[in-house]
């Protein structure tokens, strides 16, 4: 009954068929939400939830779990102790051993804050320090240098939150950073523009090509 | 309202129809567009062309089938320029799909250049993300060790291709072809560490994070999508997707730009209407 | 960065100090002034306008897994839900990530508890939708346009989808406020949403609706913090050009690398 | 004793034991707690959950291997953390079964709909782990086939239909309407142009070699994503790391008191 899976060319063109109906159902929410697309929003989060349960499996509690425990590592047995305290959340009574892996997770992620930050932002404060004027320098390294640093002062100037900004020494460099920071956001929304188009031609692609085969 | 100023109010439909239409057409009747290449494409270009010989060069893949057509191109392009160099390589995946499909590049374009697995690429096979930080620490220092096993389950020591790949040390190039922007940790942990170069390949949206550690050097050039894709399909004189892809990729840019001028037209003209 | 360099431990000890510093002294009840931040301003607008249309409301916190992103995004969940039982207005929490997804439960009932309406708490109004991106996507648009939401709030850590989820609302015809640090992103909440903050002023964000001392005192100290690295960066600057100046600029640049040496 | 290749049930049995044993111990220990410590001993535990990262970074490093005394450990806690993190997955999956199941079983408007959910979620389990536990030509590809033309196809429709969301957004918002707005649309305007051929041939004119070429499409794209847009990234970028260190400092010592959970323990 179930032979026909093991034929590769045949269980490609239905999938490419599923496919298909499937992207054009996705589609059709752009004229209007419609019981096509409800279905196919569904099918998609039900499957995607069935696959997810799978790969946790598969990828993650599998080998770094499962195996370690029948390894001899019975200490991993704390991981399911730890990870069951998520469901007290849904007792009345002991609802607060919930808080102590929550808890712990917030202090986790906290402590990682340092690390992130550095690890971020010191080779970025270290790359900011751009001499404006040395031997050396073309008349272009030093003019984007200056207004490197006039957009990023700018910038920060407008995220200070504490000042008023009544007086003009105050008030010019923060509204010159909002609008460097809307040229930029222009600029940012530009150059994703080809890259939303570059998967939507990809998605036309295979529609073309592989489904209809009117595509070169 | 008259003709112009019912521009400001076009129905949503008709502009989704009209990009389908001007995506669909290019692709059906190909047309040629000339490509030009910028510096960051350049510079990812000359590092590779500069990666000592005896080192091996490591493709990462982060990335599924959703931006396959943007980071599609851009494995293909690397793997040929490569193979064409005669410099030995390594494909990383932390996507399932991802895996499967640099493997099955890598195999269609070795046999065109005669290139064969194992002897001069191997691929490490896929490893779940969530173990992309702890092998960022470990393979550093021992290549084999940390990633074990190829493709196909044979054991890294085995592997022609890797004698004499040891460590970090052994490797001569990053090229991270990523949608999901984790570059990040690649500069904190290979770049910040052992100044291995890295070349980044994002999809283009992801691509201006890129030019903040462009310009602090930590990264050694960059393919900002398909777009960068197709520059290096220019630089290798060859013709793919990406080159293809250009023709619709310009008509959806014009027709979008055509749109806001046509907005703009429209609320122009309904302004003065109120005005006079 | 491996791990700390004597500058950098001395440079994020300084930060670290200048804020708890500030969260200490609010707390003994130094008064405070912050700017006016009119997305956030937006929100009770947007809430009033669901209640009297008598629609439901929607609320994202993005995409991300339990981050520091994403319990300022909670907290701010916090806030308007809050809001959102004081006029009696349902709203919706669509999540993608299943501990996420418990905080945000609780949070809720909480709020409606607090508010004296425990009754209003619809369980079902918390929702687990996908911890795939584009799935959770398809779930939000499915939300928005079938509960013909009137307002629609996105805060959190956003990937690709938040133009999805923005433009759906939009279509849809829902006010939006949005706030996300994810700074690609926000490009796309300025076109598509009514409101969009920006920046760090997703952060200012609880401080800003709670006005509680502690929250007041770290914006101010992060105003600080954020001085000493203008400071920093000015320094910087000028000891690059007198070196430039001096024996060159590429030289000058090396020297400076103290700063981060040695990795 | 169980040994490695003892029948997987057994093994789950003695996991479960296991489980029950360390779980019932600690269970027990920890309401040997008395109520009015309990948020005193969740704060602590936050504040020493912070200390294993932060500790790690502060300790200098060993140059040859760039790891310190703590680093193994902090390895280990970021495994354990994922496979913690794993089995939380379930709170999601039984939100989720809850309910499409409520609406199935009350047959409420679109129930035909939920229906389908379950059996695209079944299905999908069910041939993931087919070819998991019994990998054959068959149940290979029949996970292939759904993988690629489900979960992987309809991931790649919906991602593709911002191309679509992202020209009605911009036919909307770039309008001439205020100075910040103008700004936008010409920086978008020009990055649009300067990324695809049509924009190079428009300046084709202009020399490729000299200062002037600098004024050629591309090149001014290229030049506003490298300068002023990096540099304003920049200046965001340090604002929002700022107010994320400052999110965590007051995590890690708990001083956003009942920010997140007020009830009383």
């Amino acid at each position: 009954m179930f032979n026909w899976l093991a034929d590769v060319e045949l269980t490609k063109s239905i999938g490419i068929w599923i496919a298909a109906i499937g992207t054009l159902a996705i589609y059709s929410v752009l004229y209007k939400e419609n019981p096509a697309y409800r279905l196919a929003e569904h099918i998609f989060i039900g499957a995607a939830a069935g696959y997810g349960i799978y790969v946790t499996w598969a990828e993650l509690l599998k080998p770094n779990w499962w195996d370690r425990i029948v390894l001899g590592q019975w200490y991993w047995v704390f991981a399911l102790v730890a990870g069951a305290m998520f469901y007290f959340i849904y007792s009345q009574k002991y609802v607060w051993i919930s808080r102590i892996i929550f808890g712990t997770l917030l202090g986790l992620i906290a402590g990682l804050a340092f690390k992130g930050f550095a690890g971020i932002n010191i080779d970025r404060i270290h790359a900011s320090f751009k001499p404006i004027y040395g031997h050396g320098m073309t008349i272009s390294q030093v003019a984007n240098n200056i207004l490197f640093i006039i957009v990023l002062l700018a910038v920060m100037a407008y995220f200070f939150f504490s000042f008023e900004h009544r007086t003009p020494a105050r008030r010019i460099p923060s509204s010159m950073g909002r609008w460097f920071l809307m040229f930029a956001f222009g600029a940012m929304f530009g150059s994703t523009v080809m890259a939303r188009m570059s998967l939507l031609i990809g998605r036309m692609y295979f529609l073309l090509h592989d489904w209809l085969h009117v595509a070169h | 309202m008259n003709f112009f100023e019912r521009l400001q109010h076009i129905d949503r439909r008709i502009m989704y129809l009209l990009l389908a239409l001007v995506i669909s057409a290019p692709l059906i009747w190909t047309i040629h567009q000339p490509v030009t290449v910028s510096p960051a494409v350049k510079k990812a270009y000359k590092t590779v062309e500069d990666m000592p010989a005896d080192k091996m060069a490591v493709i990462v893949i982060y990335w599924g089938s959703g931006t396959m057509a943007e980071t599609g191109p851009q494995t293909s392009a690397l793997i040929r320029h490569l193979f064409k160099l005669n410099k030995k390589f390594a494909i990383v995946a932390f996507d399932p799909q991802g895996s499967k499909f640099a493997y099955d590049s890598a195999i269609t374009i070795g046999d065109e250049l005669h290139k064969k697995y194992g002897v001069d690429w191997v691929h490490w096979g896929y490893k779940p993300p969530a173990n992309l930080l702890p092998l960022l620490q470990s393979f550093p220092r021992d290549v084999v060790k940390a990633m074990v096993a190829d493709i196909n389950g044979t054991p890294l020591a085995e592997v022609p291709a890797m004698k004499g790949i040891k460590t970090i040390r052994d490797i001569g190039l990053i090229a991270d072809v990523t949608s999901v922007g984790e570059l990040d940790a690649w500069i904190a942990y290979i770049y910040g560490s052992y100044k291995t170069p890295i070349v980044y390949c994002p999809t283009a949206v992801i691509a201006p994070e890129g030019y903040n550690p462009l310009d602090a050097g930590q990264i050694k050039g960059m393919l900002p999508g398909l777009q960068g894709a197709a520059a290096y399909e220019r630089l290798l004189h060859v013709e793919g997707f990406a080159t293809v892809a250009m023709g619709p990729l310009s008509a959806s840019h014009v027709l979008i730009i055509v749109l806001i001028i046509a907005g703009n037209i429209g609320y122009i003209s309904a302004r003065r209407r109120r005005g006079s | 960065m491996d791990h700390a360099t004597l500058p950098v431990a001395v440079f994020l000890a300084i930060l670290s100090l200048l804020i708890l510093g500030k969260i200490f002294s609010a707390r003994r009840g130094k008064s405070l002034y912050i700017r006016k931040i009119p997305g956030l301003s937006a929100i009770d607008e947007a809430v009033g306008r669901a209640t009297e249309m008598g629609k439901p409301m929607m609320f994202s916190p993005g995409l991300d897994g339990l981050n520091l992103p994403t319990l300022q995004a909670l907290s701010i969940l916090k806030h308007i839900t809050r809001i959102a039982a004081k006029y009696r207005t349902r709203m919706i929490v669509a999540t993608a990530e299943p501990v996420v997804y418990t905080i945000a439960e609780e949070i809720s009932k909480e709020a409606y508890t607090n508010e004296g309406v425990p009754e209003q708490f619809n369980a079902e109004d918390v929702r687990f939708l996908s911890g795939d991106q584009f799935a959770y996507a398809s779930g939000c648009v499915g939300i928005l346009n079938r509960e013909k939401v009137a307002a629609s709030f996105m805060f959190g850590y956003f990937y690709a989808e938040s133009l999805i989820l923005a433009e759906t609302g939009h279509q849809v015809g829902a006010i939006q406020v949005a706030g996300t640090p994810a700074i690609v992103q926000i490009p796309f909440f300025i076109t598509a949403a009514d409101y969009t903050i920006i920046g760090d002023e997703f952060y200012a964000a609880s401080a800003y609706l709670s006005r509680e001392p502690t929250l007041l005192g770290s914006l101010v100290g992060q105003d600080y913090a954020k001085a000493v690295i203008v400071l920093t960066i000015l320094a910087g600057v000028v000891t690059a050009t007198l070196l430039g100046i001096h024996s060159g600029w590429e030289h000058s640049l090396n020297w400076l690398k103290w700063f981060t040496a040695p990795s | 004793m169980l040994k490695p290749d003892s029948p997987p049930f057994l093994w789950a049995l003695g996991i479960v034991g296991d489980f029950l044993i360390v779980g019932g111990i600690l269970f027990w220990v920890l309401n040997l707690i008395p109520g009015r410590f309990r948020k005193k001993f969740i704060v602590g535990l936050t504040f020493l959950a912070g200390l294993i990262y932060s500790v790690e970074f502060f300790i200098p490093a060993d140059p040859k291997t760039h790891m310190n005394v703590m680093t193994p450990f902090t390895q280990q806690v970021g495994e354990a953390l994922n496979v913690v993190y794993a089995f939380a997955l379930g709170l999601g999956v039984f939100n989720l079964i809850k309910f499409h199941g409520t609406n199935l079983m009350r047959k409420r408007t679109g129930w035909h709909n939920n229906l389908a959910f379950f059996i695209a979620f079944f299905l999908m389990m069910g041939v993931g782990f087919w070819q998991y536990a019994a990998p054959s030509k068959m149940s290979v590809n029949a996970f292939n086939m759904f993988f690629i033309s489900i979960v992987a196809a309809l991931g790649a429709s919906m991602f593709s239909t911002i191309g679509f969301f992202i020209i009605s957004a911009a036919y909307r918002a770039f309008r001439i309407r205020s100075g910040e707005a103008t700004l936008m649309l010409v920086a978008a305007f020009i990055v649009m142009l300067g990324q695809v051929p049509i924009g190079t041939f428009l300046t084709k004119g202009i020399p490729a070699e000299g200062w002037v070429s600098l004024f050629r499409l591309e090149n001014v794209s290229y030049w506003i994503l490298n300068q002023p847009n990096m540099a304003a990234q920049r200046g965001i970028y340090f604002g929002v790391e700022v107010g994320a260190l400052a999110m965590a400092l007051r995590t890690w010592l708990s001083l956003e008191r009942g920010s997140f959970f007020e009830r009383e323990l």
